[in-house]
């Protein structure tokens, strides 16, 4: 398969970044994400980045029209996110599948949500198979193989040394050819690197079947308990498509829309206008939140929505473990 | 499918082909002609879009649809919309900061309107079938939606009955429908109770649930079409299902808060449906099967 | 520290099994070595899955809030740090003394669980900073104590069976350096102090972790909670964040107990301790030193006033 | 949205002059919310609120900003006009464009400029306004004086004579106070008990007066028009009713007690009447030295006394009573000359004060009249006086003039002269205050007619030389040192706050300065009132001042008193604070900055899943809160409000000030 | 509307706008007497009228540096001379913390002062509103901790 070494990473990535903005995951100021490439930039790609590629399609805060109100007449403007083309490169199995996910709700049944449909056809996604499974990762265990991803459009292996690179769609295709161009890929016969055993497993076939008796379960008493209701794992979570629309003043004739990132742990989420709220308590929205990764959106979209990237149990402040829920479901007694 | 003109069948198995791109979530401008103040708190809204000098309708809606209506600065919020030749009608009750500058703006004011949203009422399942309307306070608006249908097909359907009730005299909204056009159609009984009468009230006087067992509304062919405030359906629907109304007939509309009404912010899931777009209406047999948290 | 695990055990079941408590507040095992999270049990044969060691870094006081509405005695493990949360909730009203049994714990002192690569013990890690800037290791306040900790309202080195390990590890030893870090930002010019603390709210998500897991934010509907109050809303704007973070560094001024937890539990890793440590600073030297927590009976420097306070403003 | 009317004014030309009013008003129709606005000249006068109304009625306007002087001078009178015109006055705004405005710029483009943007501010807080009322709360119809000196007693009685119940408490068992111990008075050196004791019997007999001596104030709670007082009555040991003040008792007592009504310079008995004219007249047995009470032997006054009066089982007694306003005329303690070493007061006996010279000239004290020197008993030939003892002092903490001893020293050098014209007064002084009514003329006549002679400067030392007090000096007119051979000192000791004044202070709520003088709301224009709503100040206690400023004060502090009462019922502030009880988390940090103390906690009940659960939240009183805003600040979750200043109307002028 | 913007955008005569809370007892009072007696002073500092200075929120200061104001001045009575007798010394001690935070947070000292101006010192009043003008326009628009939309 063709390939370039790894010493060549940043060549590679120069040339990719002359088409179009090139997003990869870099460590700036401690902070591991998702940035635009400079030269200067310090690429990391030992583990999966610690804030997770939706703020690429789904920013947690975007304008969406400008609105103006003189008196009895006013006006809406609409602002769309700009078309250029970008590339996103560095993208695991993980979290490709979580964009496949975030497709099924922006892109299907009826709507299409404009903002994200233009970020998202822009893109090319060149994923990254992965050679080590990270402390919290449980990808295998959620039906994904981590050394590849058939929805990426060009997908780079792990050789040791070496990148191999396939081209899977034509964006895909045109990614390997400039490479080619560049005369920067070879031919390489090497062993792709798989994993060895993950750290975290679990079993997770039939989850979703059995929650569909489980609302009134016990279970859910205990598990709030702990959790403080933040929107931590809601926000690092690839697959959490949550939004709320708010306005901004500019003054006192003209506004601007805003779209920002919801969280279902927040107390007002589901507040109505009367001050009613059928999820009061933190036992609902802690359940609401696991229902809708592993009963909900499997109903609905016929796919987990959790991916196993492991981000919620890294960064949770009291490691509230979604595996460790699928295990208390799975041992669950359910009468009937 | 060209969303315009949307109706609940073909956006159920809507697919992403040829979806005519617009953005859902920018408002329409639009300007309200006219405003009809129904009761102290209930206002009707009638909204038009100007295209090439006349005013028309910004969109149809089915019966039981919804449409987002905006005000410049300052929100937005889902209400139920009764299609009309060249306007939509929006019947608005005074509860938030929305509603409340809702109520204080004036004919010519310009607000963004979108939709339509929702699955409306099945109509074509339940014709040839006794309807049953079942309305408390503001719920008669969605519910009008469905009367005005059936009034409009009467002939696709037996016989029909209105039971609604309101907080006092005062508060009985779309008198001009309740008291004069609809007791004048073909086989319609409209029957009306308040839950405080007043001197010059003659009608009957006590809560809905209570009423209709005195009515007791023959249950067989008939289906129930029912909204109002959740307390006064959920002692109603335990009413119907003495009286022998199957789960499959009985419809009613579910209230959740919506954000962007297009199914994608989350907010209005009740387990895997999202209310605003595989609702708002649902049948009891639907909504049992449906987690038990609204 | 076994003994003490069985000490703990043995008490949270005979709290239990006696119905003297409804529930306690402890730490288990987590699914791996480097993780001991917080757990709650109400029955009494659950107390063995309690558990305490150098990983217990929660501060579970804030969990009490939940609390507020049921008439159930709460017993909850506290070490130094946590029990001045105790002391916030109680001063500020939220937690009723009757109602919450309040068991001191000497403290080991926390290690980094970030600082895990390949380590296979917990020798090799690290001290937490926040630990290692430790003045209050003993709890100040507590009903019951084990691991013959002595609960002491003045700040001071560790005592209890875990004291030698403590002090072995260097619980307390910068304890006097608690404000390099302010001092080394107040070294820099206003354009760098500025660059470095916009950079700090551009980074954060406004998930609002800090202020959930903190015992001095305990209103009960936060100004931040809708948008309906109009101070800022949910969008996460690097204003709308420069805003939330020095609103609540006020709101917290002269009340926050300094635990640390809202920096541990940042996900984006914003230095908050930093804000919050630059207003104790401030309170030492203004207002003659105050350890927020500490003492039930003295009110908060914001809460009353001298007449010959410092004067700045002629 | 609300439909806002905005009145540009010109003010003459005093805003037309630097701002284009009609600029000002042509811009502001297309502000939000502005459905009417125009500019005249004068909106304050009669055609202007004409017009205005006119506005109101027509565009039926749900409130309106004026654009024109200080809020603080018409803030009122367009307030009315709102009402006149039908509108809650509390709907308008006015906005500053001239003191602000278009008196300090010159530049008229600036000028108008900046009118816009105030005017805009205006309008985004005047669509948030509500309407607001004041609530009124009850007034119980009754006073309370604490103190019966002279300024208490005159208070009482005006309030008596207003036709209101009042209390006259004191903590001695005699109402008269400083006075009482007074021989004469100046400037007309009429007799002290002369004119204070029929006031003081009429005290005693006015029906409308409910006179409680030898009791003291505990407890004050409640707020204006609500004051719940918890009095301690010291028992007596004698039952009054049955008491007939023939002073049997007295004479058969054995014990005998320094007096402190003689200042210590004679004798009384432990069953006692601290001065004859006493009211009221009837004895009281002291428990610290009465020898039954202390060790159980004697009891010689319980067995001669002819009505068994004497009741040694007497218990205090502790009642509290409602008021609806208090004064405070608790009078002041002499300074304690024993502070001054140099001066050798407190040591030699001959050393005294002006009080201790008022008892030896009175013809009711321990000399009857005689002036004789307390260690010997022989009459004085020379006679030194000292002033400014404990007054003008920095270093002994009393920097502040005491007033009233400048004229008592000439008092006393003249009265010694009468006495016995063979003596010889001098008066070391550093300044001769005389301020009232034909006060000059006094003191002249004490230098010319009475020989008194005034030596400008200060004493350094005294020193008992034999039987003689050497008095060593200088005089700063002739610039040398003086000696005086005296026979007797008399330090005119300066006026200090009573020692339990701050005790007292926190008791009421009220506030105190540094020396433990009680503090006035206003030192010009409220001497009277204190910042605590209800209480008044009469007399010394809020500050130096002799006999003639404290009867004013007396009777101001009895017409505030009363003024109040008559009301019968109070209105409170309408812009006060308001606490959102749903929000509210109980946490107490309001409570602990409001200075009227107006924020209490109260219990709510409500349904949390389904059972009645009960908390704690914050209640404000309309009464007392005068609508600071503290309480808004300190507490986190904003659930403490300003009506007219909320948090949402300040953000909305921030922002329309900002985003121009 | 616009047309005020534009002029207002020219470099060099760049005005200054400074947001002042005033206490309605001292500083108002203070401005009405420079007003009285007719001092002059540049037109840069808008005052909003509050009861007292203890009624102002630091998040009224953050609220006015977020929505473009250059500097924010926080004025109120001489401790002491409070007419609700002890508003401000709850004010001094807020604000000393406060000024210090702002000064941690970059923010250049001159763009925020908290001063105690009484009713009668209407010359004291000028100077500060003079020298704030002048200093800020020195200075420059603020741009940190502002909005951009």
């Amino acid at each position: 398969m063709k390939a370039f070494p790894k010493a060549k990473l940043q060549e590679v990535l120069k040339t990719l970044a002359s088409k179009g903005t090139l997003y990869v995951p870099a460590l700036v100021d401690e902070t591991h994400r998702y940035y635009p490439y400079r030269a200067d930039i310090q690429v990391s790609l030992e583990q999966n980045s610690a804030i997770s590629p939706k703020e690429i399609f789904f920013p947690s805060t975007e304008k969406i029209y400008n609105f103006t109100a003189y008196g009895i007449d006013g006006d809406y403007e609409e602002i769309l996110p700009d078309r250029t083309a970008c590339v996103l490169f560095g993208v695991r199995s993980c979290d490709m599948q979580a964009i496949l996910c975030m497709d099924d709700v922006f892109l299907t049944r009826g709507y299409i949500d404009e903002y994200y449909a233009t970020r998202r056809e822009g893109a090319t996604i060149v994923a990254l198979g992965c050679s080590k499974a990270g402390a919290d990762c449980f990808c295998s265990s959620m039906g994904l193989n981590p050394v590849e991803h058939e929805g990426a459009d060009a997908q780079l292996y792990d050789l040791g040394d070496y990148y191999g690179i396939q081209g899977r769609t034509e964006k895909g295709e045109k990614v390997v050819e400039a490479l080619a161009v560049a005369g920067l890929l070879s031919e390489s016969s090497a062993e792709v690197l798989v994993p060895e055993e993950f750290v975290l497993q679990v079993d997770s076939e039939g989850i979703a079947e059995k929650l569909q008796a489980m609302f009134e379960h016990s279970l859910w008493d205990q598990l709030w308990r702990k959790c403080i209701n933040c929107g931590t794992c809601t926000y690092l979570c690839p697959t959490c498509h949550c939004f709320d629309i708010s306005e901004k003043k500019k003054n006192q004739h003209c506004g601007v829309k805003i779209k920002c990132w919801d969280s279902c742990m927040f107390n007002e989420y589901a507040m109505m206008a009367g001050g009613h709220n059928p999820r009061p308590s933190k036992k609902e929205k802690v359940r609401q939140r696991f229902m809708h990764k592993l009963r909900y959106f499997p109903e609905r979209y016929g796919k987990y929505q959790c991916t196993g990237c492991g981000r919620c149990i890294a960064k949770c402040p009291v490691n509230l473990e979604i595996t460790d829920v699928i295990n208390q479901v799975r041992e669950a007694k359910v009468n009937g | 499918m060209v969303k315009d003109n949307a109706t609940p069948e073909n956006l159920a198995k809507a697919t992403t082909e040829e979806i005519k791109r617009i953005n859902p979530l920018i408002p329409m401008k639009a300007k309200v002609t006219k405003i009809i103040e129904e009761t102290p708190d209930v206002k009707t809204f009638y909204i038009s879009k100007e295209e090439n000098g006349q005013m028309v309708v910004p969109f149809h809606t089915a019966p039981g649809q919804l449409a987002m209506l905006s005000l410049p600065g300052v929100g937005e919020a889902m209400f139920s919309a009764t299609d009309a030749p060249d306007h939509l009608q929006l019947s608005i009750k005074k509860v938030g900061t929305l509603t409340d500058e809702l109520h204080e703006i004036v004919p010519g004011q310009t607000v963004g309107i979108r939709g339509p949203y929702g699955n409306g009422f099945p109509m074509d399942q339940i014709k040839g079938k006794n309807v049953l309307f079942i309305a408390g306070g503001i719920g008669l608006a969605p519910v009008r939606t469905a009367v005005r249908y059936c009034v409009d097909h009467r002939d696709d359907f037996a016989k029909l009955h209105l039971v609604y009730g309101s907080r006092s005299p005062a508060d009985l909204v779309f008198q001009y429908d309740l008291f004069e056009t609809w007791p004048a159609v073909r086989d319609f009984q409209v029957s009306v109770t308040v839950d405080r009468g007043d001197d010059n009230w003659k009608g009957n006087v006590g809560f809905v649930p209570a009423f209709l067992e005195e009515l007791k509304p023959n249950p067989d062919n008939t289906v129930c079409i029912i909204c109002g405030p959740p307390i006064m359906i959920k002692f109603t629907l335990g009413i119907l299902d003495k009286l022998g109304f199957t789960a499959e007939n009985v419809i009613t509309t579910l209230e959740m808060r919506m954000k962007c009404g297009i199914g994608k912010c989350g907010r209005c899931n009740i387990g895997s449906c999202y209310i605003c777009l595989d609702g708002p209406v649902f049948t009891l047999a639907e909504m049992k099967k449906m987690p038990n948290e609204y | 520290m076994n003994s003490l695990i069985k000490e703990m055990q043995a008490l949270a079941q005979e709290l239990l099994a006696s119905g003297e408590v409804k529930g306690v507040f402890g730490w288990t095992k987590g699914s791996r070595w480097y993780l001991t999270p917080p757990l709650f049990i109400q029955k009494a044969e659950d107390a063995i899955k309690l558990h305490y060691d150098e990983f217990a870094i929660n501060n579970l006081t804030s969990l009490l809030l939940d609390y507020r509405n049921s008439d159930d005695k709460i017993a909850i493990f506290v070490k130094g740090c946590d029990s001045r949360g105790i002391l916030r909730l109680i001063q500020d009203k939220q937690v009723n003394p009757e109602k919450v049994l309040v068991i001191g714990l000497p403290c080991p002192g926390m290690v980094d669980k970030e600082a895990v690569k390949d380590q296979r013990h917990v020798h090799d890690l690290p001290l937490l900073r926040k630990c290692q800037e430790c003045r209050y290791p003993n709890p100040v306040l507590a009903d019951r104590t084990l691991g013959d900790v002595q609960v002491t309202k003045e700040p001071g080195v560790p005592i209890g069976i875990t004291a030698e390990r403590a002090i072995q590890k260097g619980v307390g030893s910068k304890g006097k350096e608690r404000y390099q870090e302010v001092k080394e930002i107040e070294a820099l010019s206003a354009d760098e102090k500025y660059a470095f603390w916009q950079k700090q709210h551009e980074k954060c998500l406004r998930c609002y972790a800090c202020r959930n897991i903190c015992p001095a934010c305990n209103c009960r509907e936060c100004i931040f909670e809708s948008d309906k109050k109009g101070w800022v809303n949910k969008a996460a704007t690097t204003t709308d964040n420069a805003f939330f973070g020095i609103t609540r560094a006020m709101h917290v001024a002269g009340r926050c107990v300094d635990c640390g937890e809202c920096e541990r539990v940042c996900p984006a890793g914003i230095p908050i301790m930093k804000i919050n440590r630059k207003i104790m600073q401030d309170i030492d030297e203004l207002f003659g030193t105050y350890d927020a927590g500490t003492d039930l009976e003295e009110a908060g420097p914001l809460n009353h006033f001298k007449l010959d306070d410092p004067e700045e403003f002629l | 949205m609300k439909r806002i009317g905005v009145f540009v004014c010109h003010c003459g030309t005093n805003i037309a002059n630097t701002v284009h009013c009609d600029q000002v008003a042509e811009v502001a129709k297309d502000f939000p919310g502005v459905v009417y606005s125009c500019d005249y000249k004068y909106m304050c006068a009669e055609p202007g609120q004409q017009l205005i109304q006119d506005a109101v009625r027509e565009h039926n306007l749900d409130g309106y900003v004026v654009a024109a002087c200080s809020p603080r001078m018409h803030e009122p009178t367009f307030r009315k006009c709102a009402e006149r015109a039908g509108l809650n006055p509390y709907m308008i705004e006015q906005v500053n464009i001239r003191e602000q405005c278009s008196w300090v710029h010159a530049d008229k483009e600036k000028g108008t400029e900046k009118s816009i943007d105030l005017l805009r501010m205006a309008v985004a807080k005047a669509r948030k306004n509500e309407p607001l009322s004041s609530s009124t709360i009850p007034v119980t119809k009754r006073a309370l004086v604490i103190g019966a000196g002279i300024a208490g007693i005159q208070t009482a009685i005006d309030i008596a004579d207003n036709g209101f119940q009042v209390t006259l408490l004191d903590r001695e068992h005699s109402i008269g106070g400083r006075m009482a111990q007074v021989d004469k008075t100046f400037p007309t050196l009429d007799c002290s008990a002369c004119i204070l004791t029929p006031k003081m019997v009429e005290a005693a007999q006015h029906p409308n007066i409910e006179m409680v001596t030898y009791a003291e104030v505990t407890a004050v709670d409640g707020f204006v028009g609500n004051f719940d007082v918890t009095i301690r009555k010291k028992a007596r040991y004698v039952d009054f009713d049955k008491c007939t003040g023939c002073g049997a008792c007295q004479e058969k007592c054995p014990k005998k007690v320094s007096s402190e009504f003689e200042m210590g310079l004679g004798p009384r008995k432990a069953i006692y009447v601290p001065f004859p004219q006493a009211v009221p007249n009837k004895p009281v047995i002291d428990a610290e030295h009465c020898r039954y009470l202390l060790d159980g032997k004697c009891g010689v006054c319980k067995k001669i006394c002819p009505t068994e009066a004497v009741d040694y089982e007497q218990k205090d007694e502790v009642i509290v009573e409602r008021y609806g306003s208090i004064v405070v005329a608790t009078g002041f303690d002499q300074f304690d000359i024993s502070k001054y070493e140099e001066y050798g007061a407190g040591r030699y006996p001959d050393v005294i004060t002006g009080l201790h010279l008022e008892r030896l000239m009175n013809a009711s004290g321990p000399t009857a009249g005689k002036i004789k020197r307390p260690s010997d008993g022989k009459v004085p030939e020379k006679i030194v006086f000292i002033k400014c003892v404990g007054s003008r002092d920095e270093a002994k903490g009393r920097p502040y003039c005491s007033k009233a001893c400048c004229m008592y020293v000439a008092k006393h050098a003249t009265l010694i002269k009468e006495k016995m014209p063979q003596s010889k007064s001098y008066i070391f002084y550093m300044d001769v205050r005389t301020g009232g009514k034909s006060y000059e003329e006094f003191y002249k006549r004490t230098q010319e007619q009475y020989d008194g002679q005034y030596i400008r400067g200060r004493v350094s030392k005294i020193f008992q030389v034999g039987d003689k007090l050497i008095v060593r000096g200088e005089d700063s007119l002739i610039g040398r040192p003086v000696e005086i051979e005296a026979d007797l000192v008399v330090l005119a000791a300066g006026m200090e706050p009573r020692a339990d004044a701050v005790a007292l202070a926190r008791t009421l709520g009220i506030s105190y300065d540094q020396h433990g003088w009680y503090t006035e709301a206003h030192p010009k224009l409220q001497p009277i009132e204190t910042h605590t709503a209800g209480i008044y100040l009469a007399g010394v206690c809020q500050g130096p001042k002799d006999i003639p400023e404290s009867v004013a004060q007396a009777s101001a502090a009895a017409v505030k008193a009363t003024g109040l009462l008559s009301k019968g019922e109070l209105t409170s502030e309408a812009m006060i604070a308001e606490c959102n009880e749903a929000v509210c988390a109980g946490c107490g940090l309001c409570i602990s900055v409001c200075p009227y103390k107006a924020i209490e906690k109260k219990k709510v009940s409500e349904r949390v899943h389904g059972q009645m659960k009960e908390r704690v939240v914050a209640v404000v009183n309309p009464g007392l809160c005068q609508g600071c805003g503290a309480c808004t600040v300190n507490c986190p979750s904003s659930a403490m409000n300003i009506n007219g200043f909320t948090n949402e109307q300040i953000l909305a002028e921030v922002d329309a000030l900002c985003q121009r | 509307m616009s047309t005020v913007e534009d002029k207002k955008q020219t470099a060099q005569d760049w005005e200054p706008n400074i947001v002042g809370f005033a206490c309605n007892w001292c500083t108002y009072a203070g401005a009405d007497l420079a007003g009285l007696s007719r001092m002059q002073y540049p037109p840069n500092v808008k005052l909003i009228r509050v009861p007292c200075s203890g009624r102002t929120n630091p998040q009224f200061v953050l609220r006015a540096f977020q929505k473009g104001a250059d500097a924010v001045l926080v004025a109120g009575c001489h401790p002491g001379d409070c007419h609700y007798s002890t508003g401000n010394y709850f004010t001094r001690r807020r604000y000393l913390l406060m000024q210090r935070l702002l000064e941690y947070m970059g923010i250049d000292p001159r763009r925020f002062q908290a001063r105690w101006i009484s009713g009668s010192e209407a010359p004291k009043f000028r100077d500060v509103v003079t020298q704030m003008s002048e200093e800020v326009k020195a200075l420059g628009p603020n741009k940190k901790l502002r909005e951009e939309l």
